[in-house]
């Protein structure tokens, strides 16, 4: 903010022309669009009001509105390719602006000026050949933690490879355009793919037409499961923002959805808030869902007592149909009323639902969940794989972005493990504890880790299908998540 | 500091947030269920599932058309 | 056109040094432009004429017909943008343009800087919070028709979803990118393939590798009632024109084609021709077809005699292999031989019946029918639901739609039963009226109508296969009406 | 009045135009089954079939020449 | 060179206040952009070792590296479309250049003054009619070829009806788009999937997934016969660097490519170094693929006794399973240590066959070699012919390029089966000759020719596995050989 | 003349190369197999394909625990 001004008073004095009135307007206009930065409780749930779908059927945006969310984008924008050093990035950027007054336009020109006389300092980093040999050697390993260590290989498989190819020199697999010649193959996968948000949206489609609602319909409240495993997402990013400037805002929101172990959630979130750490956070995110019976079972035994981990649970009821293609429409409706920022994620996963459920559109269901979803794994993965190149995962923030998403995990489970305990407190109907390290989604990992240590407690206790329920709870309850990191933070 | 009281004031947000969403789910889930075992004579499993005979995918009709053909002809 | 010569002298004034030789020159592109907007019936036969293959191929388009055709298009543009009042938008046209003299472009530039002064009024609409509320009710409502009444589906299942989805308040999830953010992705898919044209020609080249023209090959004639009942189009098309101004000439075109009864075709011309209204057309034309078994019947009964309906058809000789093979490669010369606009509709139509006949391509055709076509539904009709949004559907002109669209049917159907009729009087080889009304397309299901009306008046009468002909010459025949379509009024 | 009166020309014209490409393409229809008829033994059914043969599926082939391989090891 | 320089010196002397330190400028830059087109056999190894990984881990590109780079990549455009007279273009480019000093700038605005100036002077073509009425009928010719000879179906089929849209007279299909108005869908097609390099590189993933390089592991030095039918390929570019200046370097790289017997490396080369010429070389590569079974046999049984077609060759060894995941894994090291320039081809390739191989990602590997392969094979062919418009295709260099590419096909199998013979002067273990044919690709038609040659000579020869070893080796070495090309001559 | 020049330097580049990159490789793949042969007891042809069970296909996953419920409730 004061380095704004600074700016903003230096651009001024440079052009020499400058009059108090202008100077006003640099802080008018820095004041509408930084003032967001600090926010209280109760100014987050204001805002957070303003955005839900029930206030906006009554008070949709003002044209004042519009015009500063634009100039707020804009002014982002600008300010992203100054602090990256691309000038001409930002110079373009306020050339292409339009329906904005000439004066914030002159401003920000005089922001890029004043930035590009100062010049830009890269930050220290390894030698580009170094660098790269070494991403090379992390790519080999994942591929290595993918086929000999079965570590969600569908995803970390496709990753390690683009990561590869992404830091093979002179190559320029992942590069951009340059003059009369095409950008590397692996820039239109991302740029097209990831930055559109349009992969990771169809991967959750496909992941909707996989799953049945049906265990959670049957014992609603085992959804409150899933909604205390998100706790891990909020600790991971205070531990983010406690980092002493590591991590900005946007990077901790995104660091911090590790902990929802759900992959296009992760994605999605990262490329929208922080497509720096993009490769770190779906490489941290996957290898985590991978090592799910690893983190789980440790905890869920020292949370739990035997006899906790032996209680059988009274059967299932029946779902009927018809509750069931009325659910994704009852979640859609809901998140549609009070957080339109999660729709995208929670619309997808729902709509693929609807097609799996209402058995009209079995052949669109079908492609969902086979040719189309695994395309896009494919298309998806090597993306991500071409943001692991060398300067944005080798340095400390990789370190941090791995310790903390396994604190995520960690918090995760036990935040669901102690609700669960608490429940059984309150409730007459007895829960076992174990169902809730499955709120973590990890979807259908964390489910089966929790019906395998159940059943060394008690060979008779069958608690997958009881698992399930908190299982997928987690995977809306970590969309909701995303959707609130992104109206707050995005 | 300031930033750390940043990610409080998001952890509280957040969580209140999805515990107020998956309450509410709850409350959904369980109107729902109620409204269908009351009026489930309304909504019989059957019906569902014969309701795509008015629009089925186009494939099968025209196999089956000829299919129809074929038979006539053999 | 008035308008545009009040204009463009008004900016001319506005100018101040306005000789009368940039006056006439205001007159001569506006005419050079303008002049197709009055056309005869000779005048729309030499224009088409001056269109077909045939005549192209002795004489290619001059480099003054292309300048022309390059202007007209620029010009169009410019005042479409002016009168959505998106001034900066027609600028970029203009910006952009190359090859042209810099008169035309200044001209463009004063039309431009007038409607700037006059200023942009919107028209009057719903609140967009109310409109959005009741447009989520729509999709809802599509939804519920497409899964417990069978409404088409595969179509009105996803278009259902995606406007409930581009109606979300905030979401933003068919809005058009912000500086430094993605569009929405609904954005994406419907630029990317609905304006493209792209994803209506893959499900049309699908299309035709599920289609037999087996039944049309054995009796050609029956495909003059294909042609027949592509009268409602026209008939629609004229009721559009009388609605007083209510709709342009396009979008009474694209309004027409609805009564094609063909979901492809439909959707392609309208996102040429009209993509306001193209949300309205689809959903009408998948509504319509859906109710062909409810629409259909009671107008042939009421159009023949009971001893009309349980005609017995003589049986259909065999087709051979090679007759199939050369059957799509037919139809496509003529077609570019006599009308190249519809030939990419006809052309893809035609690629798939190829694939599927020649038998040397049957991995191509299994996915073409399958993975391909799924993929595509499934983004197509997200694309199609984003358009519905409040202000381009909830107003008068929907109702509009929605009655000629029905009309169209109705009279195609009459259309088509009234000439196998008239056929009866002429040829010795009786035609069953039923398979008439077949002719609108609305592929299998019309022909499927065809039958069990005429299995109800005769018991013996089976008349599925014979009526598969005029259906599957009435997708040709409205892909021909499209092309027209196109040629005249795109 | 005007813009009706440029409606009846497109019907006009738009109904002309598919009537007309439909005729033609009926007289092709005929022509052409009038031919393959004449001509039959040129083109016989199986000469299609077997026309593919030559430039097959390549995974068919890999997956025969996978076979043999396999066969002669085990 | 030379034209170049006077051109340069043209727009220097027409701004009039040209001094020496200017011409001296001119002649810097292009020194530092044409040098290249001189080299020696010792500048062209020092080029590929300073492309080599192995170089750039420890010499990663400078900032002046990079410059000069783009500085060339920003020359080569204008040069290319002042060439075919779209100044507009020239300017254009110039015009998005960034991060270039101005002065690099103005003289290649000079450069396109002075183009401009002199006017551009289209070479003689046929009638655009005429033209477009051959190509259609060529079209058909391919679709013919396709269906009833069984030439590469899957591929001439939608190259040849790609080539008859494409022509279709006013259609505009492959046309770019105008003001307001989409381009034709070939268009997207074309620039979205084949300029970027994403439809070829596709496939070739999808013939990793099918290719079982296990034969080439039990028999190492088979690969060697993989390599020596390269020598088609450079003999074919000589030959076309023979033709009086017929063909660019370029060109001549591409035609030479051909030789390879490998469609996707072929298109993605050409689409490289010669879009101009890509129709007519993906044509040339599919025909004499398909044609293998012809060409190959007689020039066996001139090159070798009946003897030597009859030796048996001894059982291949079993490949372990382990042996057979690193294999990809070995391959794409090899290539980015030694050339870079080969990794998309070769990267590409390999990833299918890893995730083939290591049996963790069955679906994604299914998917690659069906529904996904399949839908790009239907779009690749598609967009490669419309590559094939009548200026293009119907001229004297098409002729050029069909007799070269055949003789590429000549020389390849001749070299493959000399080499053979002289491995069996010097090895001990004998190999059969004739598998030295199946070198040259055509995967994996080639290796059946052998096989069938060795059972007329010896009915108890199953050469079909052996000749897989130089088969699969064989577009290991058309991937180097485009590799190298591109580094050179790109 | 020049230009044929040219050619040939390509030709022997290209094919030098060629034939480097393919009898690297053939050393790689002999070294490969000398490797594996001998540590062959550390790379038992199991443990490859006993892999991917940390990691499956969630829609197995899914139908595992969906019989599984299905047939408690059964
Ligand atoms: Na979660
Ligand atoms: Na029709
Ligand atoms: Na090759």
């Amino acid at each position: 903010m004061k380095k704004f001004i600074t700016m903003g008073l230096l651009a001024v004095a440079i052009l020499g022309g400058a009059t108090s009135v202008q100077a006003e307007e640099v802080c008018t206009v820095a004041d509408g669009v930084k003032t967001e930065k600090k926010i209280s409780i109760a100014d987050g749930f204001k805002k957070l009001g303003r955005e839900t779908g029930i206030y906006r059927f009554f008070n949709p945006p003002t044209k004042e509105e519009k015009v500063v969310a634009y100039q707020a984008a804009l002014k982002k924008t600008v300010e992203a390719e100054i602090s990256a050093g691309h000038f001409h990035g930002a110079y373009e950027q306020i050339h292409k602006a339009h329906g904005i007054d000439e004066s914030t336009l002159e401003l920000l020109k005089l922001q890029v000026q004043a930035a590009e006389k100062k010049g830009y300092e890269p930050p220290l980093q390894l030698p580009e050949g170094l660098g790269q040999f070494i991403m090379i050697l992390v790519g080999l390993g994942l591929i290595y933690l993918a086929i000999a260590k079965g570590f969600e290989p569908l995803l970390l498989l496709p990753i390690g490879f683009g990561a590869i190819l992404t830091n093979i020199p002179m190559a320029g697999i992942s590069a951009g355009p340059m003059p009369g010649q095409p950008a590397g193959f692996l820039y239109y996968f991302y740029t097209i793919g990831v930055e559109s948000g349009v992969f990771p949206l169809l991967i959750f489609m496909g992941v909707g037409a996989m799953t049945d609602f049906g265990p959670l319909l049957a014992n609603p409240k085992t959804a409150l499961l899933g909604a205390a495993a998100q706790f891990g997402i909020f600790i991971a990013l205070l531990g983010a923002m406690a980092c002493g400037g590591m991590f900005s805002m946007q990077d901790a929101a995104a660091i911090g959805i590790i902990g929802g172990a759900d992959g296009p959630t992760a994605i999605f979130l990262a490329s929208r808030l922080s497509p720096n750490l993009l490769g770190a956070i779906a490489v941290a995110a996957y290898s985590y869902m991978a090592l799910v019976p690893i983190i789980q079972p440790p905890i869920m035994r020292l949370l739990t007592t035997k006899e906790e981990r032996a209680i059988e649970m009274k059967q299932l009821r029946h779902v009927s149909k018809t509750e069931k293609i009325v659910f994704p429409l009852l979640v859609l409706v809901l998140c549609l009323l009070l957080l339109p920022s999660a729709t995208p994620l929670i619309g997808m996963l729902m709509l693929g639902n609807l097609m799996k459920e209402s058995c009209v559109v079995d052949r669109l269901s079908d492609t969902a969940q086979n040719s189309l979803i695994n395309i896009v794994t494919i298309m998806l993965g090597l993306a991500v794989g071409s943001k692991l190149a060398a300067d944005k995962f080798l340095n400390i923030q990789t370190i941090g972005i791995l310790v903390l998403g396994l604190a995520a995990f960690i918090i995760g489970t036990a935040a669901g493990l102690l609700l669960a305990k608490l429940m059984n407190k309150i409730c007459k109907d007895k829960v076992n504890p174990l169902i809730g390290s499955a709120g973590v989604s990890a979807v259908p990992m964390a489910a089966r880790v929790a019906n395998k240590v159940g059943l060394e407690a008690n060979p008779q206790n069958f608690l997958l299908m009881h698992a399930m329920g908190p299982n997928v709870a987690g995977v809306i309850g970590s969309a909701v998540a995303a959707g609130v990191l992104l109206a707050l933070v995005g | 500091m300031e930033l750390l009281m940043q990610g409080v004031v998001l952890m509280v947000i957040g969580m209140a947030t999805v515990f107020a969403f998956l309450v509410l789910l709850i409350i959904a889930m369980n109107s729902s269920s109620a409204f269908f075992s009351k009026f489930a004579h309304l909504f019989p499993e059957e019906e569902v599932k014969a309701a795509p005979a008015g629009g089925t995918d186009p494939t099968a009709e025209i196999a089956v058309a000829l299919a129809a053909i074929r038979a006539k002809r053999g």
